[in-house]
């Protein structure tokens, strides 16, 4: 047991915060999200290329450094300080962890096109109708000779407007919510039969509604998994947005205690009064219970199923919880200017409200550990 | 002790019900339900209908144009207004600057603005806040200086809701800087036209224009404008304090808040069921009911002793406190009823822009929604100034 | 609409508030406790026959005067306030109550004695495997002639050691957790057959399990109405300790604001910390939802059954909620001395954790209205 | 980073099972689950075979007769002894008075009392609060005079823990009224059958008499026993305080605490199925794992930084607050399931006394222990003295 970083680790951190804060400062990303594009696309280039930090978590003869979840960690960690709005959830955790568990000859010709910045991919998986449940899917595959055609309306999929490729969950056979016949596809964006509606989420992304009519896809499209696999990468997700969560929860820790220190009411700065001191402390302390939630998760996503998902949920759940803990009073506490666009803190909490429901709510994560844990 | 309606009640409720069905406007059907940003007309058509009615003012004395009510009657149009949804009345004019004039104000000042608030002729707005004074409303900055038979008044507000639209406003200045923090304060009407004045607008977390900064460059403000004493404005902004906390609570319109969660758990599937029926969903629910009855009744209780001869008192934080914090929870319910829909960021209906709004009709309102109600736990004198009220004022600490 | 009291109501309050400063105080109340019996019977007698306020709740044809509802609520409150531990809940809410419902010979041969002080009554509802469901019962009573002959085993009967009479919810027919066939009885509690072991109750009170073993009761003994009866009744005691409960907030509030004043550390009077003026300010906020709760769900007590039953459980639910948070804060506030059993502040911590779970905790209560209010 | 423990961790641990189950005294066995009040001698059954295993005290240097385990070693041990539910070895002289006399004792107070801690000859207790100061330890004022070569004290002390049992005590007195606050305070080791001193009872609201007012009357202690410099006492006091917080967390007597609600809630029915099918049962339960599993990793990382070099800090008030609070929630979700048999009130088993307790084995003390769990967030520095540690030291407010 030792829950020290290596120093590969502590290179990686150091190298990407150093970066973000040359480059994400609050104006330039106001900035970013203003441009017609919502993002500076240059930014994900250099996080590649330049800084070489894509390759972190691949294995060595995809053309990576060997890494793994933790090294997703720290990235998604640094993000969530600057609260980046860069695809590297989607292009190299879920993207990139979905080729790395199915292998094969997808995984080896698109791996190296994400570690060069190349490929963006964005996750189509949810649906109107579907909640959380992945396999709550409407969305069909059919198979046509060596391919399939994709039929199906994908909902709220984040940098589908930045992405070259679409990772689409779709249905080969079974009914609507069964486990069996749920797959997953790897296709390019720009297929005949892919039609968007774009538009900005309120945490400063780039979304669509991606709608299939028709599209016909290579049977080489598909990565072997199924819904197992899908779950897998979903996990694997969900404990990059814990990371994320951690970064902006120590963020707005810090936020607010400088801003009491400056703001001055009734005479002195409000860092003064004992109410908000004590305050700021339990959002301290829930801070803390985000990052060793985002830990213990990460920790625990290589064992086997059942072990991780339980982890997985009960990690997402308290950070949920604590995370809504540490936005709420950041915001009371700044008063009025944070609920502006002015400051950087209000924008800290409409990324930190998203991430409570993304990939599940406090209730579903709670109730899959449940289901788990205390089997009838 | 009787909690039931009397039967003049119930008629009095019938007729209310009638009024409404018949007279609220169509167009502004279902528009709040939606939580879409409301124009200045939208606000004034029903203000103008009530108005003419003679039913837009229940609370005032009748020789200034009240309905003479009793509490259960408004208790009762509160109620109704708040079931069929109808649009909020803005409360500058009618339930702020109205009861400081016709409390405070000269028989000219009555005459000239108390008509003009009831027919809606006159937008109000409220200049207290200024940057950086926050809850502390008593050190403010903004100066007016004796210059014959005007002020000239030179500052900054902020978190001035609805300037944009405002003809007129009541602004607290300083007209002694040589005197302790809540004296020499004085409260002036400034007509919103008068040059020198400037509204910036503030944008606030999910985008809407609801609050403004407000410029004043030598803005010179006819002495007959001022309500009450020199130096003696604080009497005005205390007395409308207390008014302010009493509507404050909110139990009418979070009814309406949880109807709507409801509706919506009701209709958005959860898997195989109805959201409604997952039982932690369900659980949030019943309590936002429970806890908002137990605020109900904490309201009816306090009017019971105002009826008995209490004033609305330093109690009437309790209802800010419980009714605010009902208030963001019913829009936390609602954004996780939206589940990935909550995300999309609709800017609303533009000019020739036709487009639906993603998801389902209601959800692209929810996000924006939950920030912006953060807003009811700061505003109106935040719950930690209500707390200190009450340690201060009612338990002696 | 009028929420104000009447003239006698006031008077009633003040009657016994009075009489209550005057017998109940810290280190009487506490001689009483450790008395043999656990209890002054002189103090009931007083209440009954020199105050006459046992009458207020019963109506003019038994000798009352014409109360219900409000007149127990204004009473348990008063003995909140000082955290008595007389018989009224048992004896006149549930018995009083149970004979008002039922009428007939038995109501007019009984409520005269409860008026009197001389029949005091406890109430043996629970068994061992129901919690909170008042159908969920083992006892049985079976036809016997023109009788019926009791057999079985109650749990936790308050004021058992203290009463003249007992009354016993017993199955009559149906299988365990049925509806129908659970009756109520009205008996001597020295019936032959009867045995108790007594005990006291962590909140001061004397109970006991009572066992039935053969026990011969007449005919009359029957009150009828079944479980509506039982669950009207349990619904007016529900309310009952709401109101004690409400009693006792109030004075956990005073009682923590006037301790904070005295008590000093770091220098000061510790009622100067911010901290803890806005924990008090949110006590008394709390300490208010528990008396409009205890109000609200006794003005609803006399509404058709699913009114009543929807009213009751949120009023509960509430109260349950808002003591706890009350009661835990002003242990807190103290601090050491708060868990000793040197200050009245403990005792009143005790009661009112003993309220949360009685007649139902606030799960129970939730679900019960939630089933009313959300019907499938 | 690794989570798992090596094979020969894995080693270490069945070696300490294997030590429990073949070792733990049989009488004591299922005692502390009731959790009925525990006699002196169940105390030192436990404590001595320890002793004898040279097992007594992993956290001493080997030096002074620690094990010399690695961090790693420790944790399994005090999981293993937790999972086991070994009775708690009492921390006054192990955790508290050893550490303080190892790290600044004299040769000669060394050699006297670490022996006689370790082998638990001697039962140590702790004589720091005093009426009316509480968390505010510096103002203490029971006062040591020198007298030739003894110091002659005279106060009283409050919440002193099992000193009816106590052959010595640890007490922070007042050697220098002149200086302030926290100068002029010695740490000196007191012999409880010195004349002069009382120890009274103070009883606590589940009727336990765990804790204790200490009197004390021109007491003579001999110089030799004060620890560290003349007035320099809050040195060691303030490394006591930061050793006491690192072991409160309680992580692994909580998670016992937690597999005994679900033992218990699954045998426990409600209705026609088992308590913990009660889905918010459950929730609770499971929330109540989740927020333990938070703060045992916040305590790994802590462990983590404290083997990189950095000392038990200020955040160890994390582990504190956190640690007490789900100490408390599970007190209350087992008067929870107790429904009814929360109520009866049992004496325990007095002399000749064998009824048996009302109720489930387990009902009779959830009363109790919720009463006397209080405490948790109240003693060792209340949970508000370690916000104000966390608000100072680690945000710098």
């Amino acid at each position: 047991m030792d829950l020290s970083y290596n120093e590969t680790q502590g290179m990686l951190r150091e190298t990407l915060a150093r970066f973000l804060a040359d480059t994400y400062d609050f104006e330039s990303r106001k900035k970013m999200l203003a441009s017609p594009e919502g993002r500076d696309p240059g930014i994900w280039k250099a996080i590649a290329t330049e800084l070489g930090l894509t390759c972190a978590p691949f294995a060595e003869e995809h053309g990576g450094m060997g890494g793994g979840a933790l090294e997703n960690m720290i990235m998604m960690e640094e993000f969530g300080k600057v609260i980046a709005i860069e695809p590297w959830l989607q292009t190299v955790v879920i993207g990139g962890g979905a080729l790395k568990h199915a292998g094969g000859a997808l995984a080896e010709a698109t791996i190296p096109a994400i570690i060069s910045g190349d490929c963006v991919i964005a996750f189509a998986y949810a649906e109107p109708q579907g909640r959380y449940n992945l396999a709550d899917i409407g969305t069909t595959a059919k198979a046509d000779g060596a391919g399939y055609v994709l039929n199906g309306h994908k909902g709220v999929v984040y940098a589908a407007p930045w992405a070259t490729h679409l990772l689409v969950t779709a249905r080969t056979g079974g009914g609507r919510r069964d486990r069996a016949g749920v797959e997953l596809f790897l296709i390019e964006a720009n297929r005949p039969g892919i039609t968007r509606r774009d538009y900005p989420t309120v945490d400063g992304f780039m979304a669509s509604e991606v709608y299939f009519e028709n599209v016909a896809i290579p049977g080489e499209a598909l990565l072997t998994g199924g819904i197992e696999l899908i779950e897998r990468v979903v996990d694997e997700a969900t404990m990059a947005v814990c990371a994320e969560a951690s970064g902006i929860a120590r963020t707005m820790v810090n936020q607010t205690v400088e801003y009491t220190k400056q703001r001055k009411q009734f005479g002195q700065p409000i860092a003064k009064f004992q109410v908000l001191q004590h305050r700021m402390s339990d959002m301290f302390v829930e801070a803390e219970q985000v990052s060793s939630m985002a830990l213990m998760g990460t920790l625990k996503l290589d064992e086997a199923a059942e072990a991780r998902k339980a982890a997985v949920s009960m990690a997402k759940a308290k950070v949920g919880r604590s995370l809504k803990f540490v936005g709420q009073n950041a915001i009371q506490t700044h008063g009025g200017i944070g609920i502006t666009m002015e400051l950087a803190i209000g924008h800290y909490f409409k990324r930190g409200t998203m991430i409570e429901g993304q990939f599940g709510s406090i209730d579903h994560h709670l109730e899959r550990f449940e289901t788990l844990a205390y089997p009838a | 002790m009787d909690i039931d309606f009397s039967p003049e009640d119930l008629a009095f409720r019938d007729e209310v019900r009638t009024f409404i069905a018949e007279n609220y406007p169509a167009e502004l059907r279902g528009k709040q339900d939606e939580g879409d940003e409301l124009s200045k007309e939208d606000f004034l058509s029903w203000h103008r209908i009530l108005h003419k009615k003679g039913w837009v003012a229940p609370a005032w004395p009748v020789e200034y144009g009240g309905t003479g009510w009793t509490p259960t009657q408004r208790f009762i149009f509160s109620e109704e207004t708040a079931r069929a949804d109808c649009i909020r009345l803005m409360p500058f004019g009618l339930s702020m600057v109205g009861p400081v004039i016709y409390t405070f104000g000269t028989p000219e000042q009555k005459a000239k603005f108390l008509p003009r608030i009831l027919s809606g002729e006159d937008w109000w707005c409220q200049g207290y806040s200024e940057p950086g004074a926050g809850s502390d409303l008593a050190s403010l900055r903004t100066k007016a200086e004796r210059n014959g038979d005007h002020y000239v008044v030179n500052g900054q507000k902020t978190w001035t809701t609805m300037a944009q639209h405002a003809d007129w406003g009541f602004f607290l200045v300083r007209t002694n800087p040589d005197v302790k923090q809540q004296e020499g304060i004085s409260f002036l009407l400034i007509d919103m036209k008068t040059p020198g004045i400037e509204v910036r607008p503030i944008i606030t977390l999910g985008g809407e224009h609801e609050v403004n900064e407000v410029f004043l460059d030598n803005v010179r403000v006819p002495i007959e404008n001022r309500v009450y004493e020199e130096d003696k404005g604080w009497t005005c902004a205390k007395f409308l304090l207390a008014h302010e906390r009493t509507g404050i609570a909110g139990v009418a319109g979070s009814k309406r808040g949880i109807e709507k969660i409801k509706a919506i758990a009701t209709a958005e599937m959860d898997g195989d069921k109805p959201l409604l029926s997952n039982p932690f969903f369900r659980r949030k629910v019943a309590e936002l009911e429970m806890d908002l009855t137990a605020l109900e009744y904490t309201e009816l209780r306090t009017l019971a002793g105002e009826a008995a001869g209490k004033g609305p008192g330093p109690e009437s934080s309790v209802l800010k406190i419980k009714g605010s914090e009902i208030q963001q929870r019913i829009t936390d319910l609602a954004l996780e009823a939206a589940g990935h829909y909550g995300a999309p960021y609709f800017r609303g209906f533009g000019e020739g822009d036709n487009e639906h709004p993603i998801g389902p009709d209601w959800a692209h309102r929810t996000a924006p929604s939950y920030f912006n109600m953060r807003k009811t736990t700061i505003y109106g004198g935040s719950n930690e100034v209500q707390r200190g009220i009450i340690a201060k004022m009612v338990l002696g600490l």
